[in-house]
């Protein structure tokens, strides 16, 4: 079953075009992952399925919903949740206070402080923070505030969960942990889009992977196509050269 | 730590301490010595000053054949009238005294005399024009300033029978509340004396332009231009006029000429130009404390180092009317008393021959009219006081 | 510790309920008035301190409140106590019409904005001159009774005023909209992608501040017996509100409270002993506060005090 | 012809709001400041120039470099060693800070130069240049070209100096700016310093077209406040519009609707602008558009 699908998705900043003619959709259930070098339009595109900013032109739906002139919130009570690349703890509330807000405002729209509570520390506990829900979040170390980002999400209880990049920064042993949580996450029945530069965890986790680059889309495939397709391999080279070149 | 705490008692002892000794009268004022009043609260105070000073040389208010040495304490009220309104109950209720001198500016007055009327205490004041003040029923509050709305009939009586002849006035206002209700009385003023109001138009308090009335009033020609605002509109509109070449017959403020900082800042500008005072330097009127309103003038100078306008004075003339019916009820707390020997005031002061009426407003006392003539404010109306004749029409703008 | 916390609260106010019997009318007003600072400084931290929003120019509401009830008791001799509702009402309505286009702005430009409107309405309430008296003021009619009686009815009823301020943040900071606010003080991006409707909440958290606030001009207004808009409408309340709000902390319920206690209480006791100079004194200490305890001396003395901290809280937010 | 006059009176007086709004605009776009003491700070110029006109009868033209170096100085001192310690604060921190500098300020004027409205009147006030029935006040006018001239070389020095330019790399990215060698908090006295200086300045100018005490600060405040908002930030360009445009609305709607309503319809005008085009009439949008 399609859950989220693009159509001729285009985004331009005045005359600059981020995203040209976007055509793809994720199917319930799956891991998609979404790469290409820098500038090539990845938030941008999360962004856009979180009516952050506003679609150019085209179309995007999520369950049939049109979302193009929805709301950021309107879109988060329909069960889409993201975590940002850099990452926006609520600083002044506590862990779990911040995953709180989730569960009070995500699709569950909890009532009572005693459940969203609840919710909140299954959350925690799927990402494994317990130890500091009581902290203040700026406090963490980096990588235990990515994990904050994803509890955060997981507490709205959503259906698409959307990922920017919650490896970049952690060392192995925590892209170990992470991989193996979003693996988790993948049983409980979450689909994910999930943009990432960590090429080796992306193809471990992903059933499929689009490669954008300079805002269109250049492949689209099982993570073992990507590896073989000369265009992939071509746009990051160049981009590798283009950043030597600086 | 313990240092703070034995300064906090200190400063709170220190604050209880302030209480009436024996053989003293005590006075309170709560005036506004900083803020936007921060001028005129400053001379006011120089006038209470100026008489207990005097007051005490001659050893003091005589009350019931013994001699009271004058004391008053002071508050700043900020130039906010919330704070006077509650300073003033600290006067009462802390500090014990009743006796209140008034503040400066009508909002003050207004907010204050709320409060000693509600705590039976008494205020005289020289500092407030307002007409509303006299309309609330108070029994407790004594005036000397001729109202507002009365400011500019003597300018307007000036110009009768004078020729060429005034027939169209212009009065722009700044839209507060003394400002509005002196271009109330002046209209009314202009109309019974058969002038026809061509241009009436108030403007914000306290503008710093004011080009597109000046272009309006040209538009008008009048004879007479009447400005009821406050000092800084006042130089605006008279740099303003000039810069268009406006020139009436006669230019009159409500506000402002009687100030020596007039001269000062125009120059040659303010030359011919008419105001209404309370009170000048030149009035021959006798007085009580200091013999006479020239023998004021000259301690004033002697104490200040520089001439005494009319807030000053209005402040020792509130002074020396509140000193003259106590002495005359023969008592230093008994309220009603001292309202009673107020309500008959009718004695020659500083300030002008002084009644009040039964709302405790001045009556009769009427307005000085003064003319910048030669770089100098003189007093030009009415004949009975006046040191020289007015010059009308204006001339032209040099 | 929060036990501690409650049964200090209930201490505080069984004094401030018996206080009227033992001090004379004068202190008596200087806590109406502190509780009148109180309540506005606590109504308006629920825009400033929960949800992040400056609003410099909220003080328009305490004129707004000042202004229903003094038309209201004038021109229809409405009694006072039922005018209250309306000034609640009117700034509510009024903070949720504005709220709509302004609450678009961020930071400097909301600041701005609110004082613009401020202004605006200033300048329309001078000119209302039929309705509002204009800048002649309005007087509305005194309170009959003893002076005694007059003084504690204020001090009750602005202290339930203050109460009411108090007991709304409270109850705000412990819901669910609670953590909506506080999410986009930090972060209204990703608290809009948390499912939280930003606009509605700010628009909610601005309404319920400015129905407070307007509530505090009501009482003003018939406390005083005297108001115009150059009064009413901004001098020092702005300032001195965002003052106290800072000294006490502005991300809690009773900081505010407390920095209007501790600000009213040092310039009554300090003020009449510095008169002529104390215009700069007041200058000199919002600028220590700014720059020695911007986060509310509660935060920055938690584990008491030491000069350390002062100097740490400098270096914190310099160049 | 009426409307001819009331026009030229506008854009005459919008000179003067320009050059209060271009310090003001400067240092907000550049250091994140909104400076409430800058109509404070204006009348220090004005008193140092009043002070000089009374006491050696310096003609107020001629103090405007004395003002300008003096006033820049103290506003440098300023930001070196006090803004620059809160300047990376919240914003309302930094508005509290300005309005405490404001207080004091004042009162300071209050206590030192006494709360006395002042004036200075040269020999050639009143003079008018007379066309037909429209009549230009000269010192309005002289004041209007310095304003201008002020204002292009404000510009200038912005965009063909190297001060200049560091000053404007640091209002886009103070970290980019840092990383090429410039010195923000330095950047930043420089600024403030500028800003006050042309306070400085136009308060030099108003002494000789309106009477001022310490207490019209906040009025001049408020002014700088339309105008930059009305131009867009840290423009100078647009700080020039902003007055210009000021000045017309004020005189228009003073003689199209009336006086008492000109301060109203300049501030609702404030709001409309803030709401519909935030970043100003001939904003762009950089500058303070990405900084909240």
């Amino acid at each position: 079953m399609v859950l989220l699908e693009a159509k001729n998705v285009a985004k331009s900043y005045g005359g600059l075009k981020v995203l040209t003619d976007l055509n793809f959709h994720v199917n319930s259930g799956e891991i998609v992952g979404v790469i290409g070098p820098n500038g090539a339009g990845k938030t941008t595109f999360m962004n856009l399925v979180s009516c952050l900013s506003p679609i150019t032109s085209g179309t995007i739906t999520y369950k049939g919903i049109r979302l193009n002139d929805k709301k950021p919130h309107e879109i988060a009570k329909l069960g889409i949740a993201r975590t940002f690349q850099v990452v926006k703890p609520f600083g002044g509330l506590s862990v779990l206070e911040n995953v709180m807000v989730g569960a009070f405002y995500g699709k569950r729209n909890l009532k009572s402080k005693a459940e969203a509570r609840d919710a909140a520390e299954e959350a925690i506990s799927i990402v494994g923070l317990l130890d500091v829900k009581d902290k203040d979040p700026r406090i963490l170390p980096l990588a235990k505030r990515k994990k904050l980002e994803v509890a955060r999400a997981l507490a709205m209880k959503p259906d698409l969960l959307l990922l920017d990049e919650v490896m970049a920064g952690l060392s192995m042993k925590e892209l170990e942990d992470i991989t193996e949580e979003i693996l988790k996450l993948k049983q409980k029945g979450i689909t994910m889009l999930v943009i990432e530069h960590v090429m080796k965890a992306i193809m471990k986790i992903s059933d499929r992977i689009l490669v954008l680059h300079l805002g269109q889309k250049i492949f689209e495939g099982t993570p073992k196509e990507v590896v073989e397709e000369p265009a992939v391999i071509q746009a990051y080279l160049g981009a590798k050269f283009a950043e030597k070149g600086k | 730590m313990k240092r703070i705490i034995i300064a906090v008692i200190l400063s709170i002892s220190l604050l209880f301490a302030v209480t009436a000794f024996a053989e003293e009268i005590v006075f309170g004022a709560a005036l506004s010595l900083t803020g936007k009043l921060a001028k005129e609260g400053t001379l006011v105070k120089n006038g209470y000053e100026l008489w207990k000073e005097a007051v005490n040389k001659k050893g003091g208010i005589k009350v019931g054949g013994k001699n009271y040495t004058v004391k008053i304490i002071y508050y700043d009220d900020e130039s906010d009238p919330n704070r006077g309104a509650k300073l003033v109950e600290k006067l009462i209720t802390v500090d014990k005294v009743k006796l209140i001198l008034g503040p400066y500016g009508s909002e003050s007055v207004f907010a204050t005399s709320a409060i000693t009327e509600k705590y039976g205490a008494i205020m005289v004041q020289g500092g407030a024009a307002a007409d509303k003040l006299y309309t609330r029923n108070f029994k407790n509050l004594f005036g000397i300033y001729t109202v507002a709305t009365e400011y500019m009939d003597d300018i307007i009586e000036l110009t009768k029978g004078k020729s060429p002849k005034s027939e169209t006035v212009a009065i722009v206002y700044s839209n507060d509340l003394f400002s509005t209700e002196v271009a109330k009385g002046a209209k009314r003023s202009a109309e019974k004396n058969g002038l026809k109001v061509v241009f009436y138009q108030d403007y914000p308090k306290g503008t710093q332009d004011l080009s597109t009335v000046i272009v309006q009033i040209k538009g008008k020609n009048p004879d007479i231009i009447l400005g009821c605002g406050h000092f800084q509109d006042t130089i605006v509109m008279v740099k303003q006029l000039k810069d268009y070449k406006v020139n009436p017959k006669v230019l009159g403020f409500s506000v402002g000429p009687t100030l020596p900082d007039f001269v000062n800042s125009l120059k040659g500008d303010a030359e011919n130009i008419f105001g209404s005072a309370q009170w000048t330097m030149t009035l021959k009127y006798k007085d009580p404390v200091f013999g006479s309103n020239q023998e004021f003038v000259k301690a004033y100078k002697a104490k200040y180092k520089e001439d005494p306008n009319y807030h000053s004075a209005g402040g020792t003339a509130a002074a020396v009317i509140f000193q003259r019916a106590i002495e005359k009820a023969g008592s230093i707390d008994d309220i009603a008393k001292i309202r009673a020997a107020l309500s008959s005031f009718n004695e020659e002061t500083l300030y002008g021959k002084i009644k009040f009426d039964s709302t405790g407003k001045v009556t009769g006392k009427g307005m000085a009219v003064v003319q910048i003539i030669g770089g100098t404010q003189k007093t030009v109306f009415p004949d009975y006081v006046a040191e020289t004749k007015p010059i009308y029409p204006k001339p032209q703008w040099k | 510790m929060k036990d501690k916390k409650i049964i200090l609260f209930f201490l505080f106010l069984a004094v401030l309920i018996f206080l009227p019997y033992i001090v004379s009318g004068y202190w008596l007003r200087v806590l109406t008035q502190t509780f009148l600072f109180a309540s506005i400084a606590t109504g308006s931290n629920i825009i400033i301190g929960f949800t992040g929003y400056p609003a410099f120019g909220n003080i328009a509401f305490f004129g707004v409140g000042a202004y229903v009830t003094g038309v209201m008791t004038t021109t229809y001799n409405v009694p006072f106590l039922v005018t209250l509702p309306f000034c609640a009402l009117s700034g509510f309505v009024l903070a949720g019409i504005l709220g709509i286009p302004i609450l678009r702005l961020k930071g400097h430009y909301f600041a701005i904005a609110t004082v613009g409107i401020m202004e605006t309405i200033k300048e329309i309430v001078d000119n209302m001159v039929e309705t509002t008296g204009g800048g002649m003021g309005l007087t509305l009619p005194i309170m009959v009774g003893e002076p005694e009686f007059i003084y504690k009815y204020f001090y009750y009823v602005m202290m339930l005023c203050m109460l009411l301020s108090v007991l709304i943040c409270y109850i705000i900071s412990r819901i669910k909209i609670g953590y909506a606010l506080r999410a986009i003080r930090v972060d209204e991006d990703a608290a809009s992608v948390m499912g939280i409707n930003t606009p509605l909440y700010k628009t909610l958290a601005w309404a319920v501040s400015a129905a407070l606030v307007g509530i505090a001009g009501g009482i003003y207004a018939y406390w005083l017996s005297y108001i115009d808009p150059h009064t009413v409408f901004g001098g020092t309340y702005p300032v001195k509100m965002f003052a106290m709000i800072l000294l006490g902390g502005a991300t809690t319920v009773t900081g505010p409270l407390i920095g209007a206690f501790i600000l009213e209480i040092i310039s009554e006791l300090v003020w009449s002993k510095f008169i002529a100079i104390h215009g700069m004194v007041l200058g000199l200490l919002i600028i220590c506060i700014i720059l020695f305890i911007p986060k509310g001396i509660f935060e920055t003395f938690k584990g008491g005090f030491s000069f350390r901290k002062l100097l740490n809280n400098l270096r914190e937010n310099s160049l | 012809m009426v409307l001819l006059q009331v026009i030229i009176n506008g854009l005459l007086l919008g000179g003067f709001y320009a050059l209060i709004g271009i310090g003001f605009s400067l240092v907000w776009g550049v250091t994140n400041i909104i400076n409430l003491a800058h109509g404070a700070i204006a009348l220090l110029g004005a008193y140092l120039t009043y002070y000089l006109f009374v006491s050696i009868q310096l003609d107020p033209f001629l103090s405007i470099p004395l003002s300008f170096v003096s006033i820049f100085l103290f506003g440098y001192m300023l930001q070196r060693f006090v803004m620059n310690l809160v300047v990376k604060a919240q914003i309302f921190i930094l508005l509290i800070l300005t309005f405490g500098l404001e207080i004091f300020l004042v009162n300071f004027m209050t206590t030192f130069f006494s709360a006395d409205f002042r004036s200075v009147t040269p020999s050639y006030a009143g003079e008018s240049l007379v066309i037909g029935e429209i009549v230009i006040p000269y010192i309005r006018l002289a004041v209007f070209f310095v304003c201008v001239i002020f204002a292009i070389a404000m510009g200038l020095f912005l965009d063909k100096t190297w001060t200049g330019k560091a000053i404007k790399a640091t209002s886009l990215d103070i970290e980019a700016a840092m990383m090429s060698g410039i010195n923000p908090a330095k950047i930043y006295a420089i600024t403030f310093g500028l800003g006050s200086a042309i306070a400085g300045v136009s308060g030099t100018l108003l002494t000789l077209t309106q009477a001022f005490s310490p207490s019209i600060a906040g009025g001049l405040t408020l002014r700088a406040f339309i105008v930059s908002i009305l131009g867009g930030l840290g423009r100078i360009e647009g700080a020039l519009l902003g007055g210009l445009i000021l000045g017309v609305v004020e005189t228009l709607s003073s003689y199209l609707i009336g006086e008492s309503y000109k301060n109203a319809i300049a501030f609702g005008l404030m709001v409309l602008v803030l709401v519909l085009k935030p970043s100003g009439l001939m904003g762009r949008k950089y500058y303070a558009e990405v900084k909240h």
